[in-house]
Parts: structure tokens; C-alpha cells; sequence
């Protein structure tokens, strides 16, 4: 295999896996448009939504009586674990969100790392912290015609899941444009005066953003546990959606996309080219110290626009 | 200097009887005591006894260099400050009269006593003090030198007549530089005799007059106080009254001079009750007003004390009104379960509320210049401070009566201080002679003849008695002590105090003198009555249509007929009951004249103003409609309209 | 009364213009202020009076033209640099520091006077302390002069808004600035605090000789106090010049047509 | 209620800027401290010693820290554990490789090794603030344990990455007792919380706060934001520096890179919000709180009937009642324990008032 071959793939692998950092990245974009909440619990949504999921297939059977491999339970499974993310959202918009409105960005922000600490025990509580195989139905395995056709090795699970990611983007950007509370949600993001006057109470409007979230946080959470197991690793994991956001900007879909990408991308070839340099480990902290240069560089990310502070 | 005669070993003044004196003495033998404080700009600035007398000498020597002299009169005007107080000794020292004025006077005022005690020189503390006398003057064409102390706002008047007090001590270091042994042969030049101060009595009627008193006199009634109440050095007195008001000068600058204890001066009048609470007097005076004021605000903050605080707030209480008394007193029979929650009461209410008033360490508290009401009295002495009465006025140095520890009482006044002989004359006048009483009233031998008989009794124009325990007891001003169309005794101060004793009366005008009954205007008191009926749900919209509510009136009535019944307890005023009265619709107020500066009532311009009302008393009507001209805050005038409810009242059955 | 004397220019504007994104705040603005005079910056709202005080010390920066202040030409002024050489400023929307008392407040703004390094004030030892009390003495002389001596403790973030605006006042004095740019230093007051406000205004000016520029809606408080105003309409210079002048301007009295706050005479 | 105030008055400025400028909290204030430094080591048996009063000491130092940073000049982070570990093995070096240095040098360059590497990691606080500096702070706590862990050099070659404190001993005396150890913290914590307490009513403190409350309005105070965020950093850095040799030399014994995790950078961010933002105090009383909780939590449920009780109930419960209390107080009572405290002062102080 060749230098550049060898390159391709790791890059492609890579951005395969940025996708998935996007998906996560997409929950924070959201949320912080809605409601100008820095969402730190995101991660530990997508803990709690791969640990119901699992948690319910695991259960179901008993309080069913289901037979374990019927097709039936996977999407019960799938609708409590959706059930259990739009409760949690209702929970977090009247426990959380309502008395804390008009405080500072900060405050919101260390509630929210309070909350990842809620859900987190939450989760475990509930469903055992022990290590959990989740399967999708779709192998890990290089995709034939690819490599067949160039050399590469890609993973049939991964574009799998940028599938996913990328019908999950375009049908939220859909219904963003379209519906109408997509278009009080734009308005929030705006000016939350203007947002009033289409109509949505905002407390509506931020249950909704934080169900739909939920949601997101639940199909991130079924890719990342399918690929690395449900475990409590998948809120680090989660974190990672950190230095995209930073790149992308907080309040841009395409920028999470492209942000994701060059994480993910960026992250592989660190540690394949950097990493046997210094010991490997390299992806641990690397997206987070190629945020930090590039904040320096342009502390408003790639799509964000500059702005100065009127006084 | 002093440093050069202790070294000599002789003491300058041995019997020091003059104020400035004093001041030498109390440098020599306390020089490095603290003997005044100052709050200023957040802390407490202080002056040592020798520090005073080198400001007092620096002013002095400054005021000589700007032609000052024996006789003349300087003007003092503003609040309670440090150079205020050197001024006055500054002026004594070079055998002038210091004038201290009221701070709140108008310039008409001021003119006249500029006129009066002819003043060409005048301290004021600050630019609306030297505007006032710039005015004054200027109206009357006479030159006047102004110094002041707080230079602020004050940098464009520039003007060789208007000096700082920075200036003119500079100016007096300096001329006693070149002028050896002035300062100590100015004031061995005063004796005794010579007049220490002039204070303006501010008088019911016509205009005020001028107050002569003597070093001797005040030293005499100084010194007689001192030893009375045992004050020393260790003492501390917050100085907040005007210094025009001869309580001040008797307490802040006499007593203290004689004492040598420390005064403290607040940062401004806003900052009383917080810098009282700092300071922790131990020697406390205050009219009736102020502990009323004091006690009405303790009550409706602990309104909105929780459920639990309160009931032990009430509890302890009254426990305290059960014993507080009688423990404070040192009496023997309380019993020990008594004592000891009178203890657990000190821990849990009495000291703290003591401590959040800045009443923790008063020893010796007075109240005087009006009658008190005998629970508020008592609710002071509970709470274990020992509250006391005195009596006097100007032309007696504020010392006629006092009451002794454990022996005070809320309805009299006390014994006849050390060293004063009274007479009590044949229409129940109260006559005073002693050795602090004043010299004369200024420019005025025809007033001066009138209160000071040939035996040298000066005739208070107090009516009084001396009762069981051989306390003086003050009924009324001889003057409006009246009688009724029935013959019986009509005190109508008398009245109007026990009137007053409810916190929602702010002010009372007793009628009857000639006439069949008593009939009374009532005042109410706006906080209070307001916040009565905000409790109870009761809207209004201001004053006039509070006053008018008939919830208030009711309440009203029931103060009345309380006070009634303490009238019908007396048996020499038992007939003065109040019959009817009403609500006045507006405030009683100094600009409309209706009240002294000082807040006694013109009882004769009121009833003349409000002739109709009387009649409508009088008459048997159930209301009465009125138009008044008043003046507002703004200094404009207009007018009120109000249709009046004249209120019947019960009389108490008569003791018999 | 005044014991003052106006002197030379001490800050120009030249050809100064402003904006953000694509909305021109300020259109070539050039004047002058000369030292120890009062200022005043007219013109009806969004006229562009706070972006011209904000280009002055640098919050703001211009597109275009330069500022000379005490002499010396800049493209741009630096904030810091601009306190260092005297100036202080009040904000339109207070700009307190919220979680700090008065006195803290008004500390601060003696900040750049102050020399102790951190070690030293870690040690609060001799010098450090010395430092604090003698700054502590010269605050203390500003809460007096603004008579807020009750509230010193207090968090400002507690104090009604005209107070809030008479320490914002206090922190720029505490720097003993020689050029004070206060931005409608009396919005929001009633009568008797504009008076005082006022009295304040002309007693540094009078006493201390601080040149001041304001923003001023109150137009009875603007041809009281200043000796010239500048009036600004979208961005653009339409008048300068002593009040009276100004006020018969057609130009100005076209500007603030049908707009109340510019009665005859005192509002 | 227990205040009496009359008669305490202000003569200068030094007097009514001390740090309790009322006699009352002067002596409860030095009765605290002799309790601490005799009463304990007289009374306190080693379990008090060892598992709870020297852990809280350690922690509060490392609140004060990232208080200073974070309560008193804004700027959020999320990577204290990091400075604690670089600390630590900068101690534990320094002790190895000079041997001829006495400790509380080491201990002090300990401290400042982590102050320079809070320097570094405050640099991008020039161009960011908010959300984005605490994403940098992140990158701090990744990079710092990433390297520690990968670099065998800085545990010695140590085959696990554990490193073991050497014994500390200063003129002959070794500190090995619980005591001793103790005492030693509470040296340390004595005097660096004193040099907080100055330094925050001191004009860096208010340049600190004047920063956290308006940067824009500090700038123009004359303000340089860059040097008074940079200096944040690194006192703070040195503070949790610090905490981190003492966590090592003093309480732990034997330490990984691993122990300084997220986890830990979160609950000392925890101590400084339960205990309140922008307050010395708080910092003590958040850092009780932390430690002591799961603590109290392990006797309780110990006291239970444990069988019916899930394998890991305890460590779930403690994770969702410390997010849970997080959101309490942050809705509740936002500057925290500190805040309740003074309350309850300002209450006793105006009793039997209420207000």
C-alpha cells in the first residue's frame, strides 16, 4: 500500500469518525442557539440514552415476555429509551432551566456540569455501571466495493453511521427552515423579545429544542456505544464535541459538520504520524490543543462572525 | 506651653473657673486624653485635650488678628463640629460672647439676631451656612467677617471677608508668633463674671431674646450635674443637638469641660443612629421625641420579625416590664425565677437591642423639654437603661431638677438639683433662684425685670407642684393654664401630652379655657397611622385622606378615650376629659407658623386660623368644611379644602 | 463665578468615521475640545454621541481619521493608554464593576496610581498597607465631595440607579482624570438628583480645572452648563458652538423637529 | 445577637480595613486557630487526622485556588487537577534530583513549576473568554496527565507511572507522624490562605474582580486585562500546585497522574460553587463540604441494612447528589455556603431585628 494510500485511508477513517463527533457537536449547537445554554451534559445524554436503550433491550424480554431476538423489542427499546429522553428534557426545562432563567451564561453553564453529574449517576444507578455490547446489526467491516475498487480499508459500520449523521442533519435543517418552530427557534437565537412575538412560549420552545436534543443524543448515543460499547468512557468521548464546537462555532450547524470533520480527520493522523513519535495516546488530548491554537488564531471560529463589544 | 508650665511645676489656674481655663486645666492634667472625635470621611478623627487648646489658641489668636475683641459677639452657626466648639472657647478666651444660632433658621432669622446682638463676626460650617449669613447681612447692610470650616463649593467667594478656618488659624499661628504671652494674658483677662455665652430662647411669643449666661453660672451648674451623676474622664457623649439649645452647650461643652470627658461629633444628622451605635455613649440626652421615634421604629421592625422571634421578643418583654424596673433599681422582693429570666432575657433581647441602638453602655440617660409617656418611659428603664428626667431652661443653665438614680419617675421631674432653691408661688408658678441662673436677657432690662424678682427667683412660667415623694411635677405654662366655664383647672399642655403619649398622634390643640368642655385638634401621626392602615387593607391616598377615613378616626377615638381616663384619675384635672374633636387635614407645620422651630404649638395663632373649626366644636355640628392656605416644601403656596368629622368621645367615670 | 480660564485645544478629532458591519455610525466627524471647558455632545438618539465619546479613549476603533490629544497624533487611542494620560469616563448603561462595594468601586478607579506588586500585597506589609490606607484617605475625600458617605459598604449592585450613576462619577474622579467624558451622566434622574449631579459637574470643572465632555438629553442642563456643544445627527457634525448659537441654528432646530426633548429653554 | 457592637468604632483606615474588623469575629477567628493548631493534635485521633481533617485543608487550598481564578477574576477552568498533578512531580523532582534541596523549597518550586504552566495555558485567555477559555482549560487537564502518563522520566522510570513521596524531613525532624503531617498542612494553609485573603482586598484583587465584573469598563479604568488575567492564572495555578504536593507528600503517599483527573478538577469546582464564588471563606467551607460528603454518605449507607442495596449504589448516589446539590445551590443561593454564612451573620448582627 502506498504512502498516499495509507494517508487516504487514515483521513477517511478519520472523517468518518468526525461525523460522529458532529452528531454529538449538533445536540450543543442547538441547545445553545435555543437557549444560549453551554450544554456540558450533553456527553452524559448520550450516556444515559445508549444506557436506557440498552438497558430496556436487556429488561424487556422479563416484562414482556418477548422472545430475546425479536425485531419487536428493538424498536419498544427504542421508543422508551425516545420516551425517556423527551421526560428528561421536560425535567431539565422545569427543574433546571426555569429557575435559572436570566442568570449568567457561567452559572447555566456549571448547572449544566451539575446535571452531567446527575445524569451520569442517574444512569448508572438505574442500569449498573457495568460494560454493555451494543449491536446495531451492521458489521465493522471493510467495505468491499472500496476496496476493491482504490485499496483503502473503510469501514462498513462507519459510513453507516455518516449516513446516518447526515440524514439526521439535513432532516433537522429541514424541519429548522420549515416548521414553525423552527422558525420561533431561529427567532430565539436571534432575540428572544422577537421570539415571543411568533407566538411559542419560550418555555415551549426550550422543551422542544432540549427533547430534540435528546433525540440527537440518543442516535449518537446507539453509534458510539454499537462501536466502542456503552460504557462510561462515552461522556470523555462525548467531550471531544468540545474542541469541535470550538472550531465550528457554537451556533453553526455546517460549522459543527465541518469542525467535527477536521477533528476527527486531524485526530487520526495525529496519532498515526505523531503519536509513535511521543508514545501514542496522542488523541486523548489532541483536537483540544488544536482548539486551543486555533482559538488564538481566530476566537471566533470558522463561522463565526467577528464582533465588537458595543458598550 | 503646657509642657513649659507642668515642667515649672505650677499650675497656672488652681480654681478653674472661667471655660477657657478649664480648657488649660483639663490640657494640663489630661493632656493626652482624647477629649473630642470627629467622624469623618469614614473614621473617627480625635483631638487630645492639649490638641484642642493649641486649635483653640491658633483660632483665638486668629480672631484677635481680625480685630476680634472683648465684648464682641460671634455668631456660630451649623452642626455639631469640632471648630463649631473651638470657636466658642476661641471667643471666650478673648473675653467675646460666642452666639451660637439654630442651623436650621431662615436668613430673616439669622438677620435678626445679627441685628439684635449687633454681630460683625460669624463661623460657619458650610456654604449654605455663609450664604445664609451673606444674605442676612447684605439685607441689613452690615459688615460681617465669615469664617468656615468646610471649604467646599466655597473656593469662588473670593472675598477678604470670607476667610477658612484653615486661613484664619494660620493667621493666628502666626500673630502669636509675634505676639508672646497674648494668649496667656487674653485669658487670664476672664473672669468669672464675664458672660460666657449667649443663646437665643426661641419663645411662643414675639421675638426671641437673647440669653446672657455666665461662666460662673454655667460652670456652677455644670459641675453641680457632674457630681451629681458622677461623670469622669472615661465618659463618652454623642453631640447631635443644636448648639444653640443650652443643653448642648451644658452637656457638650460645659459639663464636659468640667468632667474632662470625651465628645463625639456624628459625620452629619443622617449618620446619628449609625454613628451612635459606633460611638456606644455613656452619657445620653434626648427629648421625648427621639425616644419616641426610637421606640415606635423598634416596634414595627419587629413587625416583620418571624412568627417565633416575636412571641419571644413579647414574652421577654414582658417579663421585663414585670421586673426590668425594679431590677435596674437594685430593689429587694424579685422573685428568683424572675431574676433569672430577666437574665435570659438580657441575653436573648435586652442587651442585644440595647447594643442595636448604641444604648449599651449609656450609665446615665435624661430626657427633658416635654412630658414623656409613662410606658415609653418604662419600656427604657426595662430594657435596663437608666432613663431619667431632668428639668430647666435657658435662663437656668438647664438645671432646676433632677432625678436621682432609682428614684425615676415618669410624671415628675425630679428634686431640686444641688445647690438650687425653689418656690413654688401662690398661682402654682415655679421660682428658681440659684447660682446658675442667667445674668439678663439682652437689650431687654424690661424683660430681664419681669422674670427676675427682687429675692433673685427667676420665674420659670411653669406651673407645678411638688408631690408625695418630693419630685417636682410640671403641669402647664402658667400662661395658658386657663379654667373651665365651671371654674375647674384647665391645663391644656398637660392635655395634649397625655394626648400625645399615643404614637398615632402626632400633634394635639386643646381648646376649653372659658368654655363649658374641652374639645381637642388632633394631628395624626402619618407613619404611623399610615402603616396601621396598610396592615389592615385600608387605602388611601395621602395625608388629608387618611386623616379623614373613619377607621382613623375610630382608632383615634380610642386614644382618646385613654387619655381620658388618666384625666379622670387626677382629681384636680379630672373635668378637663376631651368631649369632641377632629382630625386636622393638614400637618401642623413651622412654615405655615403654626409651630415653633423648636414644634410647640402657637395656640393662639392656631385658634385664631382655624376660628370655624372651633366654632364648629363648640356648636354641636357633625362636620365642618374648611379651606386653608398652606405653603408647600417647594416654598409655594396654595391652598387645601377639606370637609372635617368632629368625633365624639365618652368621658371616663371620675375616680372617686 | 468661574475662576477659570478656557485654554488651548487639548483633544481634536479629525475626520473620524465609524462603523459596524455595514451601518455607518459616525460620517467624518472633526472638533475640538479645549482645556477646562465643558463639552456638550447633542443629537437625538442614535445620532452617533456614544460612538464618538468611545472613539475618543479607544473602546471604539475608527475606520478613518485621527485623534491628537495633549499634542500627539494617533491613528488609534488605546484605552489603557488613554487613562494613563488622564482621561476617565462614564458609560451610558453604567458600567460598574457589580459585585463590588462603593468603596471598592471608587479604589479601582485609582488603580493605575497605585505601585505595590502583588508579592507585597500578598504580605500586606508596610508599603502595601501604607499604599491602600493612602488611597483609601484620597477615596474617601471623592465619596465624600459626591456626599455618599452612608453607602460605602454598600454593593453598588444594591443602589438605586441615579446613585449607581453619582459612583460611576466617583470611580472616574478617583483617577483625577484631566479630561472626564461622561455619557449622559443624568439619564434617568429626577430634578433634585440632576441638580446635584449638575453641582458635582461644575464643582470639578470649577475647583479642580477637569476639562468635561458629556452627553446630555436635558437641554436646560446643557446650555446651563457647557461653554460649547456639538450636535451630531446620523453620524454627521450638524452644528458646534457656543449654546445660544446652536439653539438658533436652523439646521439643529430641523433635526430635533417633533422631537419633545428639545424644547426652548430648560426641558 | 452574640455581637456587641457599641462602642467599636473606626479611629483610622488601617483599623476599618482589617480583615474582621469586629473584636467578636477577631477572637472567635483566634480561638478557630488555636483549636486547630493545639486543640486537634491533642485530641484528634488518626483516622481524623488522616482521612478527613488533612484532606480538607489540602482541598481547600486548591478551592482558594481556582476561587482566585475563577470567583474573584471570572475566568472559568476546568483543569486544576492538572496543576495539582504538575505540582506534584514537579515536587517529587525536584526532591530527586537535588536531593541537597530542603522540602518547603521544593514545595514552593512545586508550586511554581505549575504557576508557569498555568501562565501557558492562561496565554489564550488574551483573545477568548466564557465557554471557550474553559474549553482551553480542558485541553490543559488532557495534555498535562497525557504527558505526565507518557513520559516515564517524570515518575522516575517508575514501571506503573506511580511515583512515591520521598519522606519529608527538615533539620533532622522527619515528618512521618499523622500529626506532624497535619501541622504541616495547616502551616501552609494558614499562610497561603492569608496571602489570598490580602492579595483579593488589595488593588490586584479589585483589578481581579474589575475584570470578572466589566473588562471593558477595566480596561478603560486603565486596566492591562492580559497581565491581570495572566497573574490569576498563575497564583491560581500555584495554589493548586501547591495543594497538589501537599495531596502527594502529605495525604496520599503514593500518587498517579491518573488521580489528578477530570473528576477531580470538577469537584474542586464544586468546592468553590457550593462554597461560594469570590469568597475565602468559601473556599474552607466548600472544600468541607466536598470531602465530607461522600464521607457521611459511606456511614450512612454502612448503617443500612446494606443487602437489598445494587453494587454501587453508594458512588451513583454520591455522583447524582453532588450534581443535584450543584443545581440546588447554583438556584438557591448562588454565591453559595459563604453567602449563608454572612447572612446568618448580618442576622445575628442586627438581632432581634430582622431586618
Amino acid at each position: 500500500m502506498s504512502e498516499l494510500q495509507f494517508f487516504a485511508e487514515v483521513l477517511t477513517g478519520g472523517l468518518l469518525s468526525g461525523l460522529l463527533y458532529a452528531l454529538v457537536a449538533l445536540g450543543f449547537v442547538l441547545i445553545y442557539k435555543a437557549s444560549g445554554v453551554f450544554n456540558f451534559a450533553q456527553g452524559a445524554m448520550v450516556f444515559f440514552a445508549a444506557l436506557t436503550y440498552v438497558g430496556c433491550l436487556e429488561k424487556l424480554p422479563r416484562w414482556t415476555g418477548l422472545a430475546a431476538d425479536s425485531v419487536l423489542l428493538v424498536w419498544l427499546a427504542l421508543l422508551l429509551a425516545l420516551a425517556a429522553m423527551l421526560l428528561l428534557a421536560l425535567a431539565i426545562e422545569r427543574l433546571v432551566l426555569r429557575p435559572l432563567v436570566n442568570q449568567p451564561p457561567q452559572t447555566l453553564f456549571m448547572a449544566t456540569i451539575g446535571l452531567a453529574y446527575f445524569i451520569e449517576g442517574l444512569a448508572q444507578g438505574v442500569w449498573g455501571a457495568n460494560v454493555r455490547g451494543l449491536e446495531l446489526g451492521i458489521q465493522d467491516v471493510p467495505m468491499d466495493w472500496v476496496l476493491d475498487h482504490t485499496g483503502m480499508i473503510v469501514s462498513r459500520f462507519d459510513l453507516f453511521a455518516a449516513g446516518v449523521a447526515a440524514t439526521l442533519v439535513t432532516g433537522l435543517a429541514l424541519f429548522f427552515r420549515h416548521s414553525r418552530v423552527g422558525r420561533a427557534l431561529r427567532a430565539v437565537a436571534d432575540d428572544h423579545q422577537a421570539a415571543l412575538s411568533v407566538g411559542i412560549p419560550l418555555a415551549t420552545i426550550w422543551r422542544i429544542v432540549w427533547a430534540i436534543a435528546g433525540f440527537v443524543a440518543l442516535v449518537s448515543g446507539l453509534i458510539w456505544g454499537a462501536r466502542n460499547g456503552v460504557q462510561f468512557a462515552l461522556t470523555y468521548t462525548a467531550l471531544k464535541a468540545l474542541p469541535v464546537l470550538i472550531l465550528g462555532g457554537f451556533e453553526s450547524v455546517p460549522g459543527a459538520i465541518v469542525g467535527g470533520l477536521i477533528v476527527g480527520a486531524s485526530e487520526k493522523l495525529a496519532e498515526v504520524y505523531i503519536g509513535p513519535w511521543v508514545g501514542g495516546g496522542v488523541e486523548s488530548w489532541f483536537p483540544y490543543m488544536l482548539a486551543l491554537l486555533f482559538l488564538l488564531i481566530r476566537p471566533e471560529g470558522l463561522f463565526g462572525e467577528k464582533h465588537m463589544d458595543r458598550v | 506651653m503646657s509642657a513649659a508650665a507642668g515642667a515649672a511645676g505650677t499650675h497656672p489656674f488652681p480654681d478653674p473657673s472661667t471655660f477657657p481655663r478649664l480648657l488649660v486645666h483639663q490640657a494640663r492634667v489630661r493632656g493626652d486624653r482624647i477629649a473630642m472625635r470627629e467622624k469623618f470621611r469614614g473614621i473617627w478623627h480625635a483631638w487630645t485635650w492639649r490638641e484642642v487648646l493649641a486649635q483653640v489658641r491658633a483660632m483665638a489668636c486668629g480672631l484677635a488678628a481680625q480685630g476680634f475683641g472683648r465684648g464682641d459677639h460671634l455668631a456660630i452657626i451649623g452642626d455639631n463640629r469640632p471648630r463649631l466648639y473651638w470657636a466658642i472657647a476661641a471667643a471666650q478666651v478673648l473675653g467675646g460672647v460666642p452666639v451660637p444660632l439654630y442651623q436650621d433658621a431662615v436668613a430673616a432669622e439669622v438677620g435678626f439676631v445679627l441685628d439684635n446682638a449687633d454681630i460683625s463676626h460669624a463661623l460657619a460650617e458650610d456654604q449654605e451656612q455663609v450664604d445664609k449669613l451673606l444674605e442676612a447681612s447684605t439685607a441689613a447692610a452690615r459688615k460681617l467677617r465669615i469664617y468656615y470650616d468646610d471649604p467646599r463649593g466655597l473656593r469662588g467667594y473670593a472675598d477678604d471677608a470670607v476667610l477658612s478656618c484653615t486661613q484664619l488659624q494660620d493667621a493666628g499661628r502666626a500673630f502669636d508668633a509675634t505676639h508672646a504671652d497674648f494668649f496667656e494674658r487674653a485669658l487670664a483677662a476672664v473672669v468669672p463674671g464675664d458672660v460666657a455665652v449667649m443663646l437665643y430662647t426661641s419663645g411662643t411669643t414675639g421675638k426671641p431674646k437673647g440669653v446672657r449666661l455666665t461662666h460662673a453660672a454655667l460652670i456652677a451648674a455644670a459641675r453641680g450635674g457632674v457630681a451629681f451623676d458622677k461623670l469622669g474622664p472615661g465618659d463618652e457623649v454623642l453631640c447631635y443637638l443644636p448648639m444653640a439649645w443650652v443643653g448642648d452647650y451644658l452637656f457638650s461643652y460645659a459639663q464636659a469641660y468640667c468632667a474632662g470627658f470625651t465628645i463625639n461629633c456624628p459625620e452629619s444628622a443622617a449618620a446619628v443612629s449609625n454613628d451612635m451605635r459606633e460611638i456606644g455613649p455613656t452619657y445620653y440626652f434626648a427629648p421625648p421625641r427621639v425616644f419616641e421615634n426610637l421606640h415606635s421604629d423598634i416596634m414595627l421592625r419587629m413587625e416583620d420579625a418571624a412568627r417565633v422571634k416575636r412571641v419571644m421578643f413579647d414574652y421577654f418583654m414582658a417579663v421585663a416590664e414585670r421586673c426590668g424596673a425594679d431590677i435596674l433599681d437594685r430593689k429587694p422582693g424579685v422573685p428568683v425565677l424572675d431574676r433569672l429570666r430577666y437574665a435570659l432575657g438580657t441575653l436573648c433581647v435586652y442587651a442585644p437591642l440595647r447594643d442595636a441602638l448604641g444604648l449599651a453602655r449609656v450609665r446615665v440617660a435624661y430626657t427633658a423639654g416635654a412630658a414623656i409617656g409613662p410606658e415609653l418611659f418604662r419600656f427604657y428603664r426595662t430594657l435596663g437603661i437608666n432613663l431619667k428626667h431632668l428639668y430647666g431652661s435657658t435662663e437656668t443653665c438647664a438645671y432646676i431638677c433632677l432625678q436621682p438614680d432609682g428614684a425615676a419617675k415618669a410624671d415628675s421631674v425630679g428634686m431640686p438639683a444641688p445647690g438650687v432653691e425653689i418656690r413654688i408661688a401662690a398661682g402654682g408658678e415655679v421660682l428658681v433662684r440659684s447660682a446658675a441662673l442667667f445674668q439678663e436677657y439682652y437689650r431687654r432690662p424690661d424683660a430681664s425685670a419681669a422674670a427676675m424678682d427682687a429675692e433673685g427667683f427667676f420665674h420659670t412660667g411653669d406651673a407645678g407642684f411638688f408631690d408625695a415623694d418630693g419630685q417636682l411635677k410640671i403641669i402647664d405654662r402658667v400662661r395658658d393654664v386657663g379654667r373651665l366655664a365651671g371654674g375647674e383647672l384647665f391645663a391644656p399642655n398637660f392635655i395634649e401630652s397625655k394626648l400625645k403619649f399615643s404614637r398615632y398622634v402626632k400633634e394635639a390643640v386643646a381648646f376649653g379655657d372659658g368654655r363649658d368642655q374641652v374639645c381637642a385638634f388632633i394631628n395624626i401621626d402619618a407613619a404611623a397611622a399610615g402603616d396601621w392602615a396598610e396592615r389592615r387593607g385600608i387605602a388611601f391616598s395621602g395625608y388629608a385622606d387618611l386623616a379623614g377615613k373613619p377607621q382613623v378616626l375610630e382608632l383615634i377615638r380610642g386614644c382618646i378615650d385613654r387619655a381620658n381616663a388618666e384625666l379622670a384619675a387626677d382629681a384636680m384635672l379630672s373635668a378637663s376629659q376631651v368631649r369632641r374633636f377632629l382630625v386636622l387635614h393638614k400637618e401642623l407645620d413651622p412654615d405655615d407658623d403654626e409651630l415653633t422651630r423648636t414644634r410647640k404649638v402657637r395656640r393662639a395663632y392656631v385658634e385664631e386660623k382655624y376660628r370655624v373649626l372651633v366654632d364648629a366644636l363648640y356648636s354641636g355640628k357633625t362636620e365642618q368644611y374648611i379651606v386653608t392656605p398652606v405653603t408647600f416644601e417647594d416654598g409655594r403656596s396654595g391652598s387645601v379644602a377639606a370637609t372635617l368629622s368632629i368625633v365624639d368621645c365618652r368621658a371616663a367615670a371620675v375616680a372617686a | 463665578m468661574a475662576a477659570r480660564a478656557i485654554g488651548p485645544v487639548m483633544l481634536e478629532l479629525r475626520n473620524i468615521a465609524l462603523s459596524f458591519g455595514g451601518v455607518q455610525a459616525l460620517r467624518g466627524i472633526s472638533f475640538d475640545v479645549r482645556q477646562h471647558e465643558i463639552r456638550a455632545i447633542i443629537g437625538p438618539n442614535g445620532a452617533g454621541k456614544s460612538s464618538l465619546l468611545n472613539v475618543i479613549n479607544g473602546v471604539y476603533v475608527p475606520q478613518q481619521g485621527e485623534i491628537v490629544f495633549q499634542g500627539r497624533v494617533r491613528r488609534r487611542m488605546d484605552r489603557h493608554e488613554a487613562a494613563r494620560q488622564g482621561m476617565a469616563r462614564t458609560f451610558q448603561n453604567i458600567a460598574l464593576f457589580k459585585g463590588m462595594s462603593v468603596l471598592d468601586n471608587i479604589m479601582t478607579g485609582r488603580l493605575l496610581k497605585m505601585r505595590c506588586n502583588f508579592l507585597q500585597q500578598a504580605l500586606y506589609w508596610g508599603a502595601a498597607q501604607r499604599e491602600e490606607i493612602a488611597h483609601r484617605a484620597r477615596a474617601e475625600e471623592i465619596i465624600e465631595f459626591l456626599e455618599i458617605e452612608h453607602l460605602r459598604k454598600t454593593p453598588v449592585g444594591r443602589l438605586p440607579y441615579g446613585l449607581q450613576k453619582r459612583v460611576e462619577l466617583g470611580r472616574a474622579l478617583a483617577a483625577e482624570p484631566c479630561l472626564l467624558l461622561l455619557d449622559e451622566p443624568m439619564a434617568g434622574m429626577n430634578v433634585e438628583e440632576k441638580q446635584d449631579m449638575c453641582r458635582y459637574i461644575l464643582d470639578v470643572n470649577q475647583e479642580l480645572g477637569t476639562t468635561v465632555v458629556l452627553i446630555e438629553h436635558d437641554m436646560g442642563v446643557v446650555m446651563d452648563l457647557s461653554d460649547r456643544v456639538l450636535v451630531l445627527d446620523y453620524g454627521r457634525k450638524i452644528g458646534d458652538g457656543r449654546p445660544a448659537e446652536v439653539r438658533a441654528d436652523p439646521l439643529v432646530v430641523a433635526a430635533y423637529l417633533g422631537n419633545p426633548s428639545m424644547p426652548e429653554g430648560h426641558a | 445577637m452574640l455581637y456587641r457592637e457599641a462602642g467599636q468604632f473606626k479611629s483610622s483606615y488601617a483599623d476599618d480595613q482589617r480583615i474582621f474588623p469586629l473584636r467578636q469575629d477577631r477572637h472567635a477567628f483566634w480561638a478557630l486557630l488555636a483549636a486547630a493548631y493545639v486543640g486537634v493534635p491533642l485530641l484528634a485521633n488518626d483516622y481524623w487526622l488522616q482521612a478527613i481533617l488533612t484532606p480538607v485543608l489540602i482541598f481547600s487550598l486548591a478551592a482558594l485556588g481556582l476561587n482566585i481564578l475563577t470567583g474573584y477574576a471570572g475566568q472559568l477552568s476546568l483543569g486544576s487537577a492538572a496543576f495539582m498533578a504538575v505540582g506534584a512531580f514537579a515536587a517529587y523532582n525536584f526532591m530527586l534530583r537535588l536531593p541537597w534541596m530542603p522540602f518547603p523549597l521544593a514545595f514552593v518550586l512545586g508550586g511554581v513549576t505549575a504557576a508557569l504552566a498555568g501562565l501557558l495555558f492562561g496565554l489564550p485567555s488574551f483573545r477568548i473568554k466564557g465557554y471557550y477559555l474553559a474549553v482551553a482549560t480542558l485541553a490543559a487537564q488532557f495534555f498535562i496527565i497525557w504527558v505526565l502518563t507518557k513520559f516515564p522520566w517524570f515518575s522516575n522510570y517508575s514501571s506503573s507511572g506511580v511515583i512515591t513521596a520521598q519522606v519529608l524531613s527538615l533539620a533532622g525532624y522527619k515528618f512521618l507522624t499523622p500529626v506532624s503531617k497535619y501541622l504541616l498542612v495547616l502551616i501552609c494553609v494558614s499562610l497561603f490562605a492569608l496571602a489570598a485573603k490580602n492579595m483579593t482586598r488589595c488593588a490586584i484583587g479589585r483589578a481581579w474582580m474589575a475584570v470578572r465584573d466589566m473588562d471593558v469598563a477595566a480596561s478603560v479604568v486603565g486596566i492591562r486585562l492580559m497581565p491581570v488575567k495572566l497573574l490569576a492564572f498563575a497564583v491560581s495555578s500555584f495554589y493548586c500546585g501547591l495543594a497538589g504536593v501537599l495531596y502527594a507528600y502529605c495525604y496520599i503517599g503514593t500518587v498517579e497522574p491518573e488521580a489528578f483527573s477530570l473528576d477531580l478538577s470538577f469537584r474542586i469546582l464544586f468546592m468553590v460553587i457550593v462554597g461560594g464564588m469570590g469568597s475565602i471563606l468559601g473556599s474552607f467551607l466548600g472544600a468541607a463540604f466536598i470531602v465530607l460528603l461522600p464521607i457521611g454518605l459511606d456511614h450512612i449507607l454502612s448503617a443500612l441494612p446494606g443487602a437489598w442495596l445494587p453494587a454501587g449504589f453508594g458512588s451513583n448516589l454520591q455522583l447524582m447528589l453532588f450534581g443535584g446539590l450543584i443545581i440546588f445551590f447554583l438556584i438557591v443561593e448562588p454565591q453559595g455556603l459563604a453567602r449563608l454564612w454572612q447572612i446568618a451573620k448580618e442576622k445575628l448582627r442586627l438581632w432581634p431585628f430582622p431586618h
